[in-house]
Protein backbone atom coordinates (compact mmCIF):
# COMPACT_ATOMS: atom_id res chain seq x y z
CA UNK A 1 0.00 0.00 0.00
CA UNK A 2 1.46 3.43 -1.10
CA UNK A 3 2.21 5.90 1.41
CA UNK A 4 -0.40 8.30 -0.42
CA UNK A 5 -3.52 5.32 -0.08
CA UNK A 6 -5.55 4.97 2.71
CA UNK A 7 -6.92 1.57 4.01
CA UNK A 8 -10.49 1.55 4.47
CA UNK A 9 -11.92 -1.68 6.36
CA UNK A 10 -15.57 -1.93 6.62
CA UNK A 11 -18.08 -4.01 9.02
CA UNK A 12 -21.43 -5.46 9.37
CA UNK A 13 -24.30 -3.94 7.51
CA UNK A 14 -21.65 -0.96 5.95
CA UNK A 15 -20.24 -3.76 4.31
CA UNK A 16 -23.07 -5.00 2.76
CA UNK A 17 -24.27 -1.79 1.69
CA UNK A 18 -20.78 -0.78 0.00
CA UNK A 19 -20.87 -4.37 -1.19
CA UNK A 20 -16.81 -4.64 0.09
CA UNK A 21 -15.19 -5.00 3.22
CA UNK A 22 -11.87 -3.31 2.14
CA UNK A 23 -11.56 -0.20 -0.01
CA UNK A 24 -8.05 1.38 -0.78
CA UNK A 25 -8.58 4.79 -1.53
CA UNK A 26 -6.29 7.74 -2.39
CA UNK A 27 -4.87 9.90 0.66
CA UNK A 28 -7.76 12.15 2.56
CA UNK A 29 -6.35 14.73 4.94
CA UNK A 30 -9.61 14.09 7.73
CA UNK A 31 -12.82 12.54 8.49
CA UNK A 32 -14.87 15.40 7.02
CA UNK A 33 -12.98 14.30 3.18
CA UNK A 34 -13.32 11.04 3.71
CA UNK A 35 -17.48 10.81 4.39
CA UNK A 36 -17.89 13.71 1.68
CA UNK A 37 -16.37 11.11 -0.74
CA UNK A 38 -18.53 8.14 0.86
CA UNK A 39 -21.75 9.60 0.68
CA UNK A 40 -20.93 10.71 -2.71
CA UNK A 41 -19.83 7.25 -3.80
CA UNK A 42 -22.40 5.22 -1.62
CA UNK A 43 -25.29 7.55 -1.62
CA UNK A 44 -27.03 4.93 0.73
CA UNK A 45 -24.28 5.48 3.27
CA UNK A 46 -26.35 8.89 3.93
CA UNK A 47 -29.57 7.02 5.52
CA UNK A 48 -27.05 5.19 7.63
CA UNK A 49 -25.62 5.20 10.81
CA UNK A 50 -22.17 4.91 11.54
CA UNK A 51 -18.89 5.46 12.86
CA UNK A 52 -15.95 6.04 12.07
CA UNK A 53 -12.22 4.34 13.93
CA UNK A 54 -9.01 5.30 12.92
CA UNK A 55 -6.12 3.28 14.23
CA UNK A 56 -9.30 1.38 16.13
CA UNK A 57 -9.63 4.68 18.43
CA UNK A 58 -13.28 6.48 17.68
CA UNK A 59 -13.24 9.41 15.90
CA UNK A 60 -15.49 12.03 16.95
CA UNK A 61 -16.41 15.07 14.75
CA UNK A 62 -13.87 15.97 12.57
CA UNK A 63 -10.62 14.21 12.84
CA UNK A 64 -7.54 13.91 11.09
CA UNK A 65 -5.98 10.72 8.99
CA UNK A 66 -2.18 9.68 9.97
CA UNK A 67 -1.00 9.04 6.90
CA UNK A 68 -0.58 4.93 6.48
CA UNK A 69 -3.94 4.85 9.15
CA UNK A 70 -6.14 1.94 9.51
CA UNK A 71 -9.91 3.12 9.27
CA UNK A 72 -12.85 1.61 9.97
CA UNK A 73 -16.56 2.09 9.18
CA UNK A 74 -18.62 0.41 12.10
CA UNK A 75 -22.24 0.33 12.34
CA UNK A 76 -23.93 0.45 15.49
CA UNK A 77 -23.01 -2.61 17.80
CA UNK A 78 -24.88 -5.32 18.48
CA UNK A 79 -22.75 -7.90 20.55
CA UNK A 80 -23.92 -9.20 23.29
CA UNK B 1 10.24 -0.78 23.53
CA UNK B 2 6.74 0.04 25.23
CA UNK B 3 6.03 -2.99 27.44
CA UNK B 4 2.50 -3.68 28.47
CA UNK B 5 0.15 -5.94 29.51
CA UNK B 6 -1.48 -7.26 25.99
CA UNK B 7 -5.42 -7.93 25.59
CA UNK B 8 -6.10 -11.47 25.78
CA UNK B 9 -8.63 -13.31 23.51
CA UNK B 10 -12.11 -12.95 24.17
CA UNK B 11 -13.77 -14.47 21.32
CA UNK B 12 -14.73 -18.23 21.12
CA UNK B 13 -16.01 -19.95 17.20
CA UNK B 14 -19.96 -20.33 17.90
CA UNK B 15 -21.41 -21.31 20.89
CA UNK B 16 -20.46 -21.06 24.32
CA UNK B 17 -21.10 -24.27 25.75
CA UNK B 18 -22.54 -24.86 29.35
CA UNK B 19 -19.76 -27.24 30.25
CA UNK B 20 -16.56 -24.97 29.41
CA UNK B 21 -19.23 -22.42 31.96
CA UNK B 22 -18.62 -25.49 34.66
CA UNK B 23 -15.47 -25.51 33.79
CA UNK B 24 -14.28 -21.62 34.68
CA UNK B 25 -16.54 -21.32 37.44
CA UNK B 26 -14.32 -25.14 38.44
CA UNK B 27 -11.28 -23.07 38.63
CA UNK B 28 -11.55 -21.14 41.00
CA UNK B 29 -12.12 -23.57 44.05
CA UNK B 30 -8.21 -23.24 44.60
CA UNK B 31 -8.73 -19.14 44.79
CA UNK B 32 -9.90 -19.26 48.72
CA UNK B 33 -10.86 -15.13 48.90
CA UNK B 34 -12.91 -15.83 47.26
CA UNK B 35 -16.62 -14.78 48.42
CA UNK B 36 -19.01 -14.50 45.52
CA UNK B 37 -19.21 -15.18 41.92
CA UNK B 38 -21.31 -12.93 39.92
CA UNK B 39 -22.12 -14.42 36.17
CA UNK B 40 -23.82 -13.28 32.70
CA UNK B 41 -25.10 -14.80 30.31
CA UNK B 42 -26.26 -13.82 26.81
CA UNK B 43 -28.77 -16.21 24.89
CA UNK B 44 -29.63 -16.00 21.57
CA UNK B 45 -33.53 -15.57 21.37
CA UNK B 46 -36.24 -16.86 18.80
CA UNK B 47 -37.41 -12.93 18.35
CA UNK B 48 -40.41 -13.00 15.60
CA UNK B 49 -39.31 -10.37 12.66
CA UNK B 50 -41.05 -9.30 9.56
CA UNK B 51 -41.16 -12.19 7.51
CA UNK B 52 -40.33 -15.05 10.02
CA UNK B 53 -38.61 -15.86 13.53
CA UNK B 54 -35.07 -15.54 14.30
CA UNK B 55 -33.58 -19.15 14.15
CA UNK B 56 -29.58 -17.93 14.89
CA UNK B 57 -27.65 -15.23 15.31
CA UNK B 58 -23.98 -14.74 13.10
CA UNK B 59 -21.45 -12.76 15.22
CA UNK B 60 -18.75 -10.96 13.39
CA UNK B 61 -16.06 -8.22 14.83
CA UNK B 62 -13.30 -6.27 14.29
CA UNK B 63 -11.38 -8.05 16.33
CA UNK B 64 -8.08 -6.15 16.55
CA UNK B 65 -10.20 -3.36 18.25
CA UNK B 66 -12.44 -5.24 19.96
CA UNK B 67 -9.59 -6.89 22.05
CA UNK B 68 -8.03 -3.93 22.40
CA UNK B 69 -11.61 -2.10 23.70
CA UNK B 70 -11.92 -5.16 25.55
CA UNK B 71 -8.90 -4.94 27.68
CA UNK B 72 -9.55 -1.23 28.07
CA UNK B 73 -12.73 -1.99 29.93
CA UNK B 74 -10.99 -4.46 31.88
CA UNK B 75 -8.62 -2.17 33.05
CA UNK B 76 -11.04 0.03 34.15
CA UNK B 77 -13.53 -2.33 35.92
CA UNK B 78 -10.23 -3.54 37.68
CA UNK B 79 -9.44 -0.26 39.10
CA UNK B 80 -13.13 0.51 40.19
CA UNK B 81 -13.65 -2.67 42.01
CA UNK B 82 -11.96 -5.20 44.16
CA UNK B 83 -12.09 -7.90 42.04
CA UNK B 84 -10.12 -11.39 41.96
CA UNK B 85 -11.26 -12.31 38.47
CA UNK B 86 -12.82 -11.35 36.02
CA UNK B 87 -13.45 -13.18 32.36
CA UNK B 88 -15.47 -12.06 29.20
CA UNK B 89 -16.20 -14.52 26.15
CA UNK B 90 -17.95 -13.40 23.16
CA UNK B 91 -19.13 -15.84 20.67
CA UNK B 92 -18.20 -15.48 16.26
CA UNK B 93 -19.87 -17.27 13.66
CA UNK B 94 -22.94 -18.44 13.86
CA UNK B 95 -25.19 -19.02 17.60
CA UNK B 96 -28.23 -20.72 17.04
CA UNK B 97 -31.56 -19.95 19.29
CA UNK B 98 -31.03 -21.12 22.95
CA UNK B 99 -27.33 -21.12 22.73
CA UNK B 100 -24.90 -18.76 24.87
CA UNK B 101 -23.42 -15.89 22.86
CA UNK B 102 -21.75 -14.26 25.86
CA UNK B 103 -19.73 -15.16 28.91
CA UNK B 104 -19.07 -12.60 31.58
CA UNK B 105 -17.95 -13.42 34.80
CA UNK B 106 -16.47 -11.52 37.76
CA UNK B 107 -15.35 -12.65 41.50
CA UNK B 108 -14.75 -10.89 44.29
CA UNK B 109 -14.44 -11.51 48.13
CA UNK B 110 -17.46 -9.58 49.03
CA UNK B 111 -20.60 -9.78 46.18
CA UNK B 112 -21.06 -6.56 45.70
CA UNK B 113 -17.98 -5.82 44.16
CA UNK B 114 -18.63 -8.79 41.85
CA UNK B 115 -22.17 -7.71 40.96
CA UNK B 116 -21.80 -4.34 40.36
CA UNK B 117 -18.80 -5.23 38.39
CA UNK B 118 -20.31 -7.81 36.15
CA UNK B 119 -23.46 -5.82 35.37
CA UNK B 120 -21.11 -2.71 34.19
CA UNK B 121 -19.26 -4.81 31.95
CA UNK B 122 -21.98 -6.33 30.49
CA UNK B 123 -23.38 -2.92 29.54
CA UNK B 124 -19.87 -1.23 28.97
CA UNK B 125 -19.48 -4.73 26.14
CA UNK B 126 -22.49 -3.91 24.33
CA UNK B 127 -22.35 -0.69 24.39
CA UNK B 128 -18.46 -0.01 23.25
CA UNK B 129 -16.86 -3.45 21.93
CA UNK B 130 -17.23 -3.35 17.88
CA UNK B 131 -19.02 -6.76 17.32
CA UNK B 132 -22.54 -7.23 15.40
CA UNK B 133 -25.09 -9.27 15.33
CA UNK B 134 -27.29 -10.45 12.06
CA UNK B 135 -29.86 -12.25 12.85
CA UNK B 136 -31.04 -14.80 10.20
CA UNK B 137 -34.70 -15.74 9.56
CA UNK B 138 -36.32 -18.88 9.15
CA UNK B 139 -37.47 -17.38 5.48
CA UNK B 140 -33.49 -17.10 4.37
CA UNK B 141 -34.05 -13.30 5.06
CA UNK B 142 -31.51 -11.63 7.79
CA UNK B 143 -31.47 -8.09 10.26
CA UNK B 144 -28.64 -6.96 11.70
CA UNK B 145 -29.24 -6.33 15.64
CA UNK B 146 -28.50 -3.11 17.07
CA UNK B 147 -28.07 -2.81 21.19
CA UNK B 148 -30.38 -0.17 22.92
CA UNK C 1 -58.81 -28.57 51.33
CA UNK C 2 -56.91 -25.42 50.76
CA UNK C 3 -54.96 -25.67 47.16
CA UNK C 4 -52.35 -23.53 46.50
CA UNK C 5 -48.69 -23.64 45.24
CA UNK C 6 -46.47 -25.18 47.53
CA UNK C 7 -42.75 -24.19 48.52
CA UNK C 8 -39.78 -25.90 46.06
CA UNK C 9 -37.24 -27.35 47.63
CA UNK C 10 -33.86 -25.10 48.06
CA UNK C 11 -31.43 -27.54 49.78
CA UNK C 12 -28.66 -29.33 48.74
CA UNK C 13 -27.15 -31.45 51.02
CA UNK C 14 -23.31 -30.46 50.50
CA UNK C 15 -21.39 -28.47 47.93
CA UNK C 16 -23.41 -27.19 44.99
CA UNK C 17 -21.40 -28.67 42.00
CA UNK C 18 -20.33 -26.79 38.97
CA UNK C 19 -21.74 -29.82 36.77
CA UNK C 20 -25.28 -29.26 38.37
CA UNK C 21 -24.90 -25.83 37.28
CA UNK C 22 -23.86 -26.49 33.98
CA UNK C 23 -26.66 -28.57 33.78
CA UNK C 24 -29.18 -26.17 34.99
CA UNK C 25 -28.10 -23.95 32.53
CA UNK C 26 -28.35 -25.76 29.39
CA UNK C 27 -32.00 -26.95 30.38
CA UNK C 28 -32.73 -23.49 29.65
CA UNK C 29 -31.74 -23.75 25.87
CA UNK C 30 -35.27 -24.90 25.05
CA UNK C 31 -36.79 -21.77 26.19
CA UNK C 32 -35.94 -19.56 23.29
CA UNK C 33 -37.95 -16.37 24.76
CA UNK C 34 -34.92 -15.65 26.91
CA UNK C 35 -32.36 -13.37 26.19
CA UNK C 36 -30.08 -12.65 29.40
CA UNK C 37 -29.44 -14.81 32.28
CA UNK C 38 -27.96 -13.93 35.80
CA UNK C 39 -26.25 -16.01 38.03
CA UNK C 40 -24.87 -15.75 41.26
CA UNK C 41 -22.87 -18.43 43.21
CA UNK C 42 -21.81 -17.65 47.06
CA UNK C 43 -18.18 -19.42 47.76
CA UNK C 44 -16.46 -20.43 51.20
CA UNK C 45 -13.99 -18.39 51.65
CA UNK C 46 -10.33 -19.18 53.57
CA UNK C 47 -10.59 -16.23 56.24
CA UNK C 48 -8.29 -15.94 59.01
CA UNK C 49 -10.02 -15.91 62.39
CA UNK C 50 -8.49 -15.58 65.86
CA UNK C 51 -6.55 -18.97 66.43
CA UNK C 52 -6.73 -19.79 62.53
CA UNK C 53 -8.24 -20.38 59.19
CA UNK C 54 -11.60 -21.43 57.85
CA UNK C 55 -12.08 -24.96 56.22
CA UNK C 56 -15.43 -24.61 55.81
CA UNK C 57 -18.91 -23.97 56.66
CA UNK C 58 -21.51 -26.14 58.40
CA UNK C 59 -25.05 -24.81 57.34
CA UNK C 60 -28.01 -25.22 59.41
CA UNK C 61 -31.63 -24.12 58.73
CA UNK C 62 -35.34 -24.31 60.05
CA UNK C 63 -35.91 -26.22 56.95
CA UNK C 64 -39.89 -25.37 57.02
CA UNK C 65 -39.52 -21.81 57.59
CA UNK C 66 -37.14 -21.84 54.64
CA UNK C 67 -38.87 -22.82 52.12
CA UNK C 68 -42.02 -20.56 53.62
CA UNK C 69 -39.65 -17.71 53.29
CA UNK C 70 -37.89 -18.61 49.65
CA UNK C 71 -41.53 -19.38 48.13
CA UNK C 72 -42.30 -16.25 49.79
CA UNK C 73 -39.50 -13.99 48.31
CA UNK C 74 -39.94 -15.86 44.74
CA UNK C 75 -43.52 -15.15 44.24
CA UNK C 76 -42.54 -11.54 45.38
CA UNK C 77 -39.42 -11.00 43.03
CA UNK C 78 -41.93 -12.75 40.32
CA UNK C 79 -44.42 -9.76 40.84
CA UNK C 80 -41.89 -7.17 40.61
CA UNK C 81 -39.66 -8.61 37.13
CA UNK C 82 -40.77 -9.99 33.78
CA UNK C 83 -38.87 -12.99 34.00
CA UNK C 84 -38.88 -16.07 32.64
CA UNK C 85 -37.27 -18.48 35.01
CA UNK C 86 -35.93 -17.91 38.82
CA UNK C 87 -33.95 -21.10 40.68
CA UNK C 88 -32.74 -21.06 44.37
CA UNK C 89 -30.25 -23.48 45.74
CA UNK C 90 -28.72 -23.73 49.20
CA UNK C 91 -26.00 -25.95 50.93
CA UNK C 92 -26.97 -27.73 54.11
CA UNK C 93 -24.18 -29.38 56.12
CA UNK C 94 -20.69 -28.90 55.19
CA UNK C 95 -18.97 -27.00 52.29
CA UNK C 96 -15.67 -26.71 52.20
CA UNK C 97 -13.15 -23.86 51.37
CA UNK C 98 -13.68 -23.18 47.67
CA UNK C 99 -16.75 -24.84 47.50
CA UNK C 100 -20.24 -23.27 46.34
CA UNK C 101 -22.64 -22.99 48.74
CA UNK C 102 -25.30 -20.65 47.44
CA UNK C 103 -27.26 -20.96 43.58
CA UNK C 104 -29.03 -17.79 42.37
CA UNK C 105 -30.48 -18.25 38.84
CA UNK C 106 -32.80 -15.83 37.04
CA UNK C 107 -33.66 -15.68 32.89
CA UNK C 108 -35.42 -13.07 31.24
CA UNK C 109 -36.49 -11.50 27.84
CA UNK C 110 -34.15 -8.50 28.64
CA UNK C 111 -31.10 -8.41 30.93
CA UNK C 112 -32.13 -5.85 33.36
CA UNK C 113 -34.81 -7.51 34.84
CA UNK C 114 -32.91 -11.00 35.23
CA UNK C 115 -29.57 -9.13 36.71
CA UNK C 116 -32.07 -6.52 38.98
CA UNK C 117 -33.71 -9.31 39.90
CA UNK C 118 -30.88 -11.62 41.24
CA UNK C 119 -29.24 -8.99 42.87
CA UNK C 120 -32.25 -8.14 44.70
CA UNK C 121 -33.04 -12.10 45.37
CA UNK C 122 -29.39 -12.52 46.63
CA UNK C 123 -29.89 -9.93 49.35
CA UNK C 124 -33.36 -10.89 50.67
CA UNK C 125 -31.77 -14.71 51.09
CA UNK C 126 -28.93 -13.63 52.95
CA UNK C 127 -31.38 -11.26 55.54
CA UNK C 128 -34.55 -13.07 55.13
CA UNK C 129 -34.15 -16.90 55.00
CA UNK C 130 -33.83 -18.35 58.07
CA UNK C 131 -30.07 -20.36 57.53
CA UNK C 132 -27.17 -20.22 59.66
CA UNK C 133 -23.30 -20.98 58.68
CA UNK C 134 -20.93 -21.93 61.64
CA UNK C 135 -17.00 -21.42 60.18
CA UNK C 136 -15.05 -24.48 61.31
CA UNK C 137 -11.90 -23.42 61.92
CA UNK C 138 -8.42 -25.59 61.50
CA UNK C 139 -7.97 -24.97 64.92
CA UNK C 140 -10.96 -27.37 65.51
CA UNK C 141 -12.88 -24.39 66.78
CA UNK C 142 -16.23 -22.64 65.46
CA UNK C 143 -17.36 -19.26 64.61
CA UNK C 144 -20.83 -18.81 63.71
CA UNK C 145 -20.95 -16.56 60.51
CA UNK C 146 -23.34 -13.38 60.93
CA UNK C 147 -24.53 -11.48 57.42
CA UNK C 148 -23.77 -8.09 57.14
CA UNK D 1 -48.14 -32.78 73.57
CA UNK D 2 -50.32 -31.31 75.79
CA UNK D 3 -52.41 -28.34 74.87
CA UNK D 4 -51.43 -26.24 77.68
CA UNK D 5 -47.74 -26.84 76.74
CA UNK D 6 -45.45 -24.68 74.22
CA UNK D 7 -42.81 -26.10 71.76
CA UNK D 8 -39.72 -24.27 71.53
CA UNK D 9 -37.14 -25.22 69.14
CA UNK D 10 -33.55 -23.27 68.46
CA UNK D 11 -31.26 -22.72 66.43
CA UNK D 12 -27.81 -22.33 65.83
CA UNK D 13 -25.83 -20.20 68.20
CA UNK D 14 -29.23 -20.17 70.73
CA UNK D 15 -29.01 -23.94 70.33
CA UNK D 16 -25.38 -23.89 71.62
CA UNK D 17 -26.05 -21.93 74.50
CA UNK D 18 -29.09 -22.79 75.81
CA UNK D 19 -27.39 -26.67 75.34
CA UNK D 20 -30.67 -28.31 73.13
CA UNK D 21 -32.40 -27.90 70.20
CA UNK D 22 -35.82 -28.14 71.80
CA UNK D 23 -37.68 -27.00 74.38
CA UNK D 24 -41.32 -28.24 75.88
CA UNK D 25 -42.23 -25.31 78.59
CA UNK D 26 -45.89 -25.09 79.86
CA UNK D 27 -47.77 -22.35 77.98
CA UNK D 28 -47.31 -19.13 77.87
CA UNK D 29 -49.16 -16.26 76.29
CA UNK D 30 -47.41 -13.69 74.57
CA UNK D 31 -42.96 -13.43 73.85
CA UNK D 32 -42.53 -10.97 76.31
CA UNK D 33 -43.05 -13.95 79.22
CA UNK D 34 -41.69 -16.20 77.42
CA UNK D 35 -38.73 -13.87 77.03
CA UNK D 36 -38.72 -13.53 80.82
CA UNK D 37 -38.57 -17.12 80.94
CA UNK D 38 -35.73 -17.34 78.59
CA UNK D 39 -33.23 -14.74 80.61
CA UNK D 40 -34.12 -16.13 83.84
CA UNK D 41 -33.16 -19.61 82.93
CA UNK D 42 -30.21 -19.06 80.61
CA UNK D 43 -28.67 -15.46 81.45
CA UNK D 44 -26.59 -15.75 78.62
CA UNK D 45 -29.27 -15.06 76.46
CA UNK D 46 -29.55 -11.62 77.74
CA UNK D 47 -26.29 -11.01 75.78
CA UNK D 48 -27.33 -12.77 72.69
CA UNK D 49 -29.03 -10.81 69.54
CA UNK D 50 -32.01 -13.22 68.72
CA UNK D 51 -35.43 -12.99 67.03
CA UNK D 52 -38.71 -15.41 67.63
CA UNK D 53 -41.09 -17.06 64.82
CA UNK D 54 -44.47 -18.00 65.51
CA UNK D 55 -45.65 -20.78 63.30
CA UNK D 56 -42.78 -19.46 61.12
CA UNK D 57 -43.31 -16.41 60.58
CA UNK D 58 -41.11 -13.51 62.46
CA UNK D 59 -42.51 -11.98 65.83
CA UNK D 60 -42.12 -8.30 65.93
CA UNK D 61 -42.44 -6.63 69.97
CA UNK D 62 -44.97 -8.66 72.05
CA UNK D 63 -47.08 -11.00 69.96
CA UNK D 64 -49.69 -13.35 71.25
CA UNK D 65 -48.37 -17.26 71.31
CA UNK D 66 -51.52 -19.12 70.19
CA UNK D 67 -52.08 -22.78 71.98
CA UNK D 68 -50.02 -25.51 70.11
CA UNK D 69 -48.05 -22.58 68.39
CA UNK D 70 -44.57 -23.68 67.00
CA UNK D 71 -42.04 -21.39 68.54
CA UNK D 72 -38.66 -20.70 67.00
CA UNK D 73 -35.47 -19.06 68.46
CA UNK D 74 -33.60 -17.88 65.74
CA UNK D 75 -30.21 -15.66 66.13
CA UNK D 76 -29.40 -13.62 63.21
CA UNK D 77 -29.58 -15.13 59.63
CA UNK D 78 -25.88 -16.36 57.87
CA UNK D 79 -26.82 -18.22 54.75
CA UNK D 80 -25.16 -17.63 51.42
Amino acid sequence: MALTSIQVIAFGMIAEKIKTKELVLEYMPDTEVLLGYLYQQYPDLQHTKFSIAINKKMAVGKTAIPVGAEVALLPPFSGG
Amino acid sequence: METKRSPKNIFVQGPISPESIAKSIANHSTKTDIGGHSIFLGQVRADEKEGGKVTAIEYTAYEDMALEKAFEIREAIFAKYPLSCMHIYHSLGEVKVGEICLFVFTSSKHRKAAIDACEELVERIKKEVPVWGKELIDNDGSVWKENL
